[in-house]
């Protein structure tokens, strides 16, 4: 499929030029093991220290036998992949290199809905009745708000 | 293998008949969701739990004092435990308070399923349209209000007579897209007073959005309010504190000024309204009933955005799908899926949890109900000593504050747990207004020169320190 | 920047100086423990919030009905609200409370690192073995005990010479370890009463294992207790209501019948025991002081495992290391590390649920010291009307409940949010406590034949109907 493989690159570009004209962003992206990004495995994530409490969490939870970061947290067609995947390297790069980022840290509405779709994907036959039987406004019921623990057990 | 699981997704409904707004047989839905319908019917279990539970035992024999709280009213003979929505029909044809007092139709608006049968008394009272149109439309919504004012005005044993199914599936679904709705008139009129007073209600954003709007158009909850506060308001159609308005006995929920216990009050007092008078103190009197979706209002489960069906219809695990269990009923007979998906802590102890908070509260509506007996006495007292209405006024005031907060944490069916430190607040109150009462009714007493108060009074009164 | 961050996520603690049990001054320990240091050294900020924060304003300015409520005693003319552990020592040292009244010892084991100091009295007193035994040998407890024995019996003008720096490093850590341990004879003593009792603690899980053993050694909180406990316990060492016990003034932890309000109050009346006397009613009254650890022992957050630390000293992230930030303070004034580890709403959510929970509490405070006033008049009048001591018996034992309980949540410094229906229960017995007193007192007036309860008085009551 050469389209994707060019949407693909051009999202990685994107997010080292960004990146370059951010200052010591492509610097990061490189040094942080950007690659993390790229692969699935959760010790990359994981080696960015402030990701430490996740990766713990994540190996107490139900789901860890079952699901990598990416998973949960990547969108599972390639295009959205490989673009999310750039813009959190780029996001988490920037903001661990800045130091600016709200503690402890939170999920973002793009990235809450990534998941959603993620839970949905791997449980659609689970879920198709009370999915399907949504509401005037086509909401999906929010898997997050009674399954919180699924990703992530305790911290402590 | 998404593709696949997306296939099956599609075909998991078989529409095996056609379902419209004529449609009140459950069994009829049950043929296109007999997964839902099977639970639904288990809603005729009764099983008691601490101090709630399906087992429709009778309040005021179990505790007597409620007779004298009551004397005068209806509920002083005939007021049981709730139980399942199987039996919400039968259970108001056979109570005592409908056949010992004349009741009006408007006692049915949330013991059945009667929506076509408002529509249709609305058409034969002059309301536009067809009974067929869409609910959402004008002419149906006309119907419906036409034909809930005529049947509120009726008697109950003519108004009965127009349904035969308690609370069915057309009363909270959407035939054709089975979303949930809501369809009562009374919960309707009530939650557009509510979105245009300027009451916060933070556990309810769509008000606070269309607040914020040109406000054209009134409040609509089944457009404009979120699938999440709908799954509650489907409940806040009925479980809701409400009275009959003039003598078209109009049945109206009390939001005018907000959701809180003073604000109904507030409310009832501007309307002049009472419900009885005490039949031995002679107080103006108003009735609490079941103030649910208020009490929950006030707690921290609505303020975080928790339904009342996430805990009263847990979804639940039926093969290789989950559905919303249609057995209502108390979420500690199932606490396993109604609280331990967003508590894991073993069941054992999230019942304890419950019940630390209720027991509290029954401990401090102990209180309330010995004071307020206590400032019943005085006030007989006080009027064998000869004391005037005018001079009685302040104490019968006191009388109907107090067991008016007294009543609605009684009234409110989960001991407290719906807004536990909220419950406990109005309880103090109540107790307050009670002494306050009984101090100003001995104070009267020695005024008019006796009778002395009798010993056994004293005795009670020291009694009740402990 | 990342090449730094991976440099410190390597780093240890550098031990730069010992430290033994005599190592008192925290900069000593500051030099090993940088990080913790600096946050330690931030108490002496001074910010406020809606009820509390670390501006010290006067209390009985702020509200003058307590210069009434605590007429006779210390508290009338000197009653500041807390801030940091800072201040401690230079605040008992300044108040008015240890000037104008006469002051034991025992004030002292709350207010100051004093570890050391008590073992050396305790040694010059005849106890066995060395300054130098480590902290858990049978010989450095004898030392502590008797030594505490012989500072609370000291005034506390000669006490405090003893001491130089307020709560320190050593009071909550083992100079070898670190690891968190309890210091404080008083609360050694109190919390091994409570084990011995039979009062549930699912919250202290170590207590409930104790008792299921032998009990042939005493409950040993350094030993026994968890880590997370500990959390807690460092706190529970001084953050609780406490008494002064006999002539020796020795300092007494009511936990012999367990952590609940009423529970201390039966304890202190087995002992016939009385904080001071009302100057104008004459009743023996109750004094209460910060009972933190016993309501936090009444909430849920204790029951759910949460720890005082969590919330006053959560961790904080400097470079790669997380540290426990030691700027002990109210968790408003911190709410994303304090809360939002465990609640993932914004913060300004956060706050509104505290101050709705606060807001409720303060409420029903306010009316229970209405009722207690009006109490309080009323005995005056029954005094003035001539009733005997023996007649008022009756109502100034409802007075030291009321007021009791009352004092109880006021004491308490989270505004009833560290246990909120528990704090509005026990708000809700002291109206009823108040106003049955004041029911009798009326009728007690009237007995006597007068005066008639004064017209003022009338309108005060009914003032505070509404
Ligand atoms: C360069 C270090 C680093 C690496 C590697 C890293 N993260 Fe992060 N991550 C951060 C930082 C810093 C934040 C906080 C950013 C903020 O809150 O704005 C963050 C925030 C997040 C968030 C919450 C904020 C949001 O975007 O919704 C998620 C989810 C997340 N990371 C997932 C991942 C996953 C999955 C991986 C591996 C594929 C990963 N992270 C690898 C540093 C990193
Ligand atoms: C089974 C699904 C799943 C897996 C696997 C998973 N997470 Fe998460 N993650 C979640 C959920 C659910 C949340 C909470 C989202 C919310 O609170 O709305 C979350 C939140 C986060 C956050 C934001 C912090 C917060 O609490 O909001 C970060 C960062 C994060 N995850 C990183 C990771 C990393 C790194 C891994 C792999 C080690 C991982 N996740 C694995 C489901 C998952
Ligand atoms: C990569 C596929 C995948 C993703 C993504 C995923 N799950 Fe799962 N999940 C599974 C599998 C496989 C199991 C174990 C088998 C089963 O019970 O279905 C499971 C188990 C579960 C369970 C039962 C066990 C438990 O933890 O209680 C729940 C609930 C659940 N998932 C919810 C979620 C939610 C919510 C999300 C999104 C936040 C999610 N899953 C994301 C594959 C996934
Ligand atoms: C209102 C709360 C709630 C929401 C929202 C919710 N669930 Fe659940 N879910 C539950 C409960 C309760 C159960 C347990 C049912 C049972 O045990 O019978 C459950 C069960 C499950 C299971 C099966 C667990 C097992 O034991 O194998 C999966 C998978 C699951 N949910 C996934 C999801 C996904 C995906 C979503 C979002 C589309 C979602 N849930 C939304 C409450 C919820
Ligand atoms: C967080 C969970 C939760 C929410 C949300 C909730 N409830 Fe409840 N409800 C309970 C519990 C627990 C009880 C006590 C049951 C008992 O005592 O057996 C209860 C009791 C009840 C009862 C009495 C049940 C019985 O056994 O007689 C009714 C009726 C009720 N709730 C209706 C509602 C309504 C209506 C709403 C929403 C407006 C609501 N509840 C929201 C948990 C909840
Ligand atoms: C049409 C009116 C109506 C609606 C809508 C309604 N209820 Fe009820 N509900 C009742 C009546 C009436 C009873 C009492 C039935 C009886 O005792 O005969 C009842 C009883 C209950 C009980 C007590 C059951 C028991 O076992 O004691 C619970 C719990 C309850 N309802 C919860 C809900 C919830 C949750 C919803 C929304 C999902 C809801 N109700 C919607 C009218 C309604
Ligand atoms: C606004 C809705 C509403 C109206 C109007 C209403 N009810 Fe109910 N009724 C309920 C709900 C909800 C319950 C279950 C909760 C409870 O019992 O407190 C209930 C319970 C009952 C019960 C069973 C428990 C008991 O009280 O013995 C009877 C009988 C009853 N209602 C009769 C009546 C009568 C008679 C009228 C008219 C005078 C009436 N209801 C009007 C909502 C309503
Ligand atoms: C008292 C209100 C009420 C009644 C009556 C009711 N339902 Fe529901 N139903 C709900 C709620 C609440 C949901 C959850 C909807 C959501 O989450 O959007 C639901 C969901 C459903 C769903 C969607 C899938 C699922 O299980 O979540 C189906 C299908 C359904 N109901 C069928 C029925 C049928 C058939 C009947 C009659 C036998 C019925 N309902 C009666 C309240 C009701
Ligand atoms: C959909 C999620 C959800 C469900 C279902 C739920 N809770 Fe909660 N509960 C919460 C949240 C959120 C809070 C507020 C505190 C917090 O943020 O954790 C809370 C608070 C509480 C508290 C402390 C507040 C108080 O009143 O003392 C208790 C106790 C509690 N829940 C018990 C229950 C019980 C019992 C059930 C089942 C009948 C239940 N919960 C169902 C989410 C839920
Ligand atoms: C779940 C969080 C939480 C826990 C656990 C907790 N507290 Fe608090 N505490 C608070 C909050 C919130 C306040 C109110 C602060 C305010 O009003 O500014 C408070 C107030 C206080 C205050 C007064 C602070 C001030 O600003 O004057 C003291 C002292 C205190 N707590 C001590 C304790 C002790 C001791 C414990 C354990 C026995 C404890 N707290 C447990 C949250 C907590
Ligand atoms: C059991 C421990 C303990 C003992 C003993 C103790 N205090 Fe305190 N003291 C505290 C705590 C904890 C606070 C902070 C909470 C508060 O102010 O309620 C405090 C606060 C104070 C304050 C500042 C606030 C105020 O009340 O003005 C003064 C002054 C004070 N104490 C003086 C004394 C004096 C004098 C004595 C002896 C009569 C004494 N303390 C005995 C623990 C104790
Ligand atoms: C040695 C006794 C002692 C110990 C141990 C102690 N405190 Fe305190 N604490 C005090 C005293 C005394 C004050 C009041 C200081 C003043 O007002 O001068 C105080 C004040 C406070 C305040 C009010 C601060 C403010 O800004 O208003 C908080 C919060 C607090 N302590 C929490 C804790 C917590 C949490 C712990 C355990 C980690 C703890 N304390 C351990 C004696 C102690
Ligand atoms: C009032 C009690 C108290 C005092 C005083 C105190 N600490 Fe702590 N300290 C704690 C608590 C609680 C923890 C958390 C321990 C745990 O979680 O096991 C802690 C943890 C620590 C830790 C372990 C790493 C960390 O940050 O969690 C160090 C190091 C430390 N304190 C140093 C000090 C130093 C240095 C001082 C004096 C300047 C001091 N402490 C004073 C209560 C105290
Ligand atoms: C270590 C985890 C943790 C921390 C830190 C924490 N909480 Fe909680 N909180 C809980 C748990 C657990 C519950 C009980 C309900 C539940 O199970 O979710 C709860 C319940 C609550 C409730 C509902 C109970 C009530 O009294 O109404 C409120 C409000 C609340 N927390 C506020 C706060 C605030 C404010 C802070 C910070 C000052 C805080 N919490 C810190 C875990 C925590
Ligand atoms: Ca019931
Ligand atoms: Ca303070």
């Amino acid at each position: 499929m050469p389209r994707l493989r060019t949407v693909s690159a051009w999202g990685l570009a994107a997010s080292i030029m960004l990146g370059v004209m951010f200052g010591a962003g492509g610097y990061t992206f490189y040094y942080a093991d950007g690659a993390a990004y790229l692969s699935n495995n959760p010790a990359n994530c994981a080696n960015c220290h402030i990701m430490n409490d996740q990766y713990d969490s994540w190996q107490k939870a139900a789901h860890h036998t079952v699901a990598t970061c990416n998973d949960c947290h990547v969108p599972h067609d390639l295009v959205g992949k490989y673009l999310t995947k750039a813009e959190n390297g780029y996001l988490h790069s920037k903001a661990f290199t800045l130091e600016n980022f709200h503690e402890p840290i939170q999920i973002r509405q793009r990235s809450k809905d990534v998941l959603q779709m993620n839970c949905v994907n791997c449980h659609s036959e689970m879920v198709s009745q009370i999915k399907t039987f949504s509401s005037a406004h086509g909401e999906e019921a929010d898997c997050v708000r009674c399954h919180r623990s699924v990703g992530h057990g305790p911290t402590k | 293998n998404i593709a696949k699981h997306k296939a099956e997704a599609e075909q998991v409904v078989f529409k095996l008949v056609d379902l419209d707004e004529q449609t009140v047989d459950p069994e009829e839905w049950g043929k296109n969701f007999p997964k839902q319908y099977d639970t639904y019917k288990r809603t005729v279990d009764t099983q008691r739990t601490r101090y709630g539970g399906s087992e429709a035992f009778q309040h005021v024999e179990e505790d007597p004092d409620w007779q004298t709280l009551f004397a005068g009213y209806a509920f002083s003979f005939d007021y049981r435990e709730d139980r399942g929505h199987a039996y919400m029909l039968t259970d108001q044809r056979n109570t005592e308070r409908v056949h010992k007092v004349k009741q009006p139709g408007a006692c049915l608006h949330c013991h059945a399923s009667d929506i076509p049968a408002y529509r249709k008394a609305g058409i034969e009272n002059g309301a536009p349209g067809e009974i067929t149109d869409p609910f959402n439309s004008d002419d149906a919504r006309a119907q419906l209000q036409k034909g809930f004012e005529v049947v509120c005005a009726m008697t109950y044993e003519d108004a009965t007579k127009l349904v035969e199914h308690p609370v069915s599936c057309i009363d909270c679904h959407d035939p054709e897209t089975m979303h949930l709705r809501v369809t009562r008139p009374g919960f309707l009129n009530g939650i557009r007073a509510l979105a245009e007073s300027d009451y916060p209600t933070p556990h309810l954003p769509s008000i606070e959005r269309w607040r914020a709007g040109d406000r054209k158009q009134p409040y609509e909850p089944n457009t404009m309010a979120s699938r999440q506060e709908m799954r509650s308001m489907a409940c806040g159609q009925c479980h809701v504190e409400y009275y009959f308005k003039g003598d078209g006995k109009l049945l109206t929920y009390p939001w005018h000024n907000g959701l809180k216990m003073e604000q109904a009050e507030k409310y009832y007092d501007e309307q002049g309204f009472k419900d009885w008078t005490h039949k031995t103190a002679g107080s103006p009197m108003l009735k609490a009933q079941h103030p649910e979706f208020e009490m929950w209002s006030q707690g921290i489960h609505a303020r975080a955005g928790v339904a009342c069906a996430d805990c009263h219809m847990p979804y639940k695990r039926e093969g290789a799908i989950k559905i919303s269990d249609h057995h209502v009923r108390s979420p500690l007979l199932n606490t396993a899926r109604a609280c331990q998906t967003c508590h894991n802590v073993d069941e054992a102890e999230l019942v304890a949890r419950v019940e630390t908070i209720q027991d509290r509260t029954r401990a401090l509506m102990l209180r309330g109900q010995t004071a307020t007996l206590d400032l019943i006495d005085s006030i007989v007292t006080a009027k064998e000593a000869g004391a005037t209405d005018e001079q009685l006024a302040p104490l019968r005031d006191d009388h109907r504050k107090a067991e008016w907060r007294l009543d609605y944490i009684s009234a409110e069916n989960s001991m407290g747990f719906h807004a536990d430190q909220e419950a406990a607040r109005i309880l103090g109150e109540a107790i307050d207004f009670a002494r306050q009462g009984q101090v100003k009714a001995v104070r009267l007493i020695a005024e008019l020169g006796g009778p002395k108060p009798k010993p056994d009074a004293v005795a009670q009164t020291a009694a009740t320190g402990g």
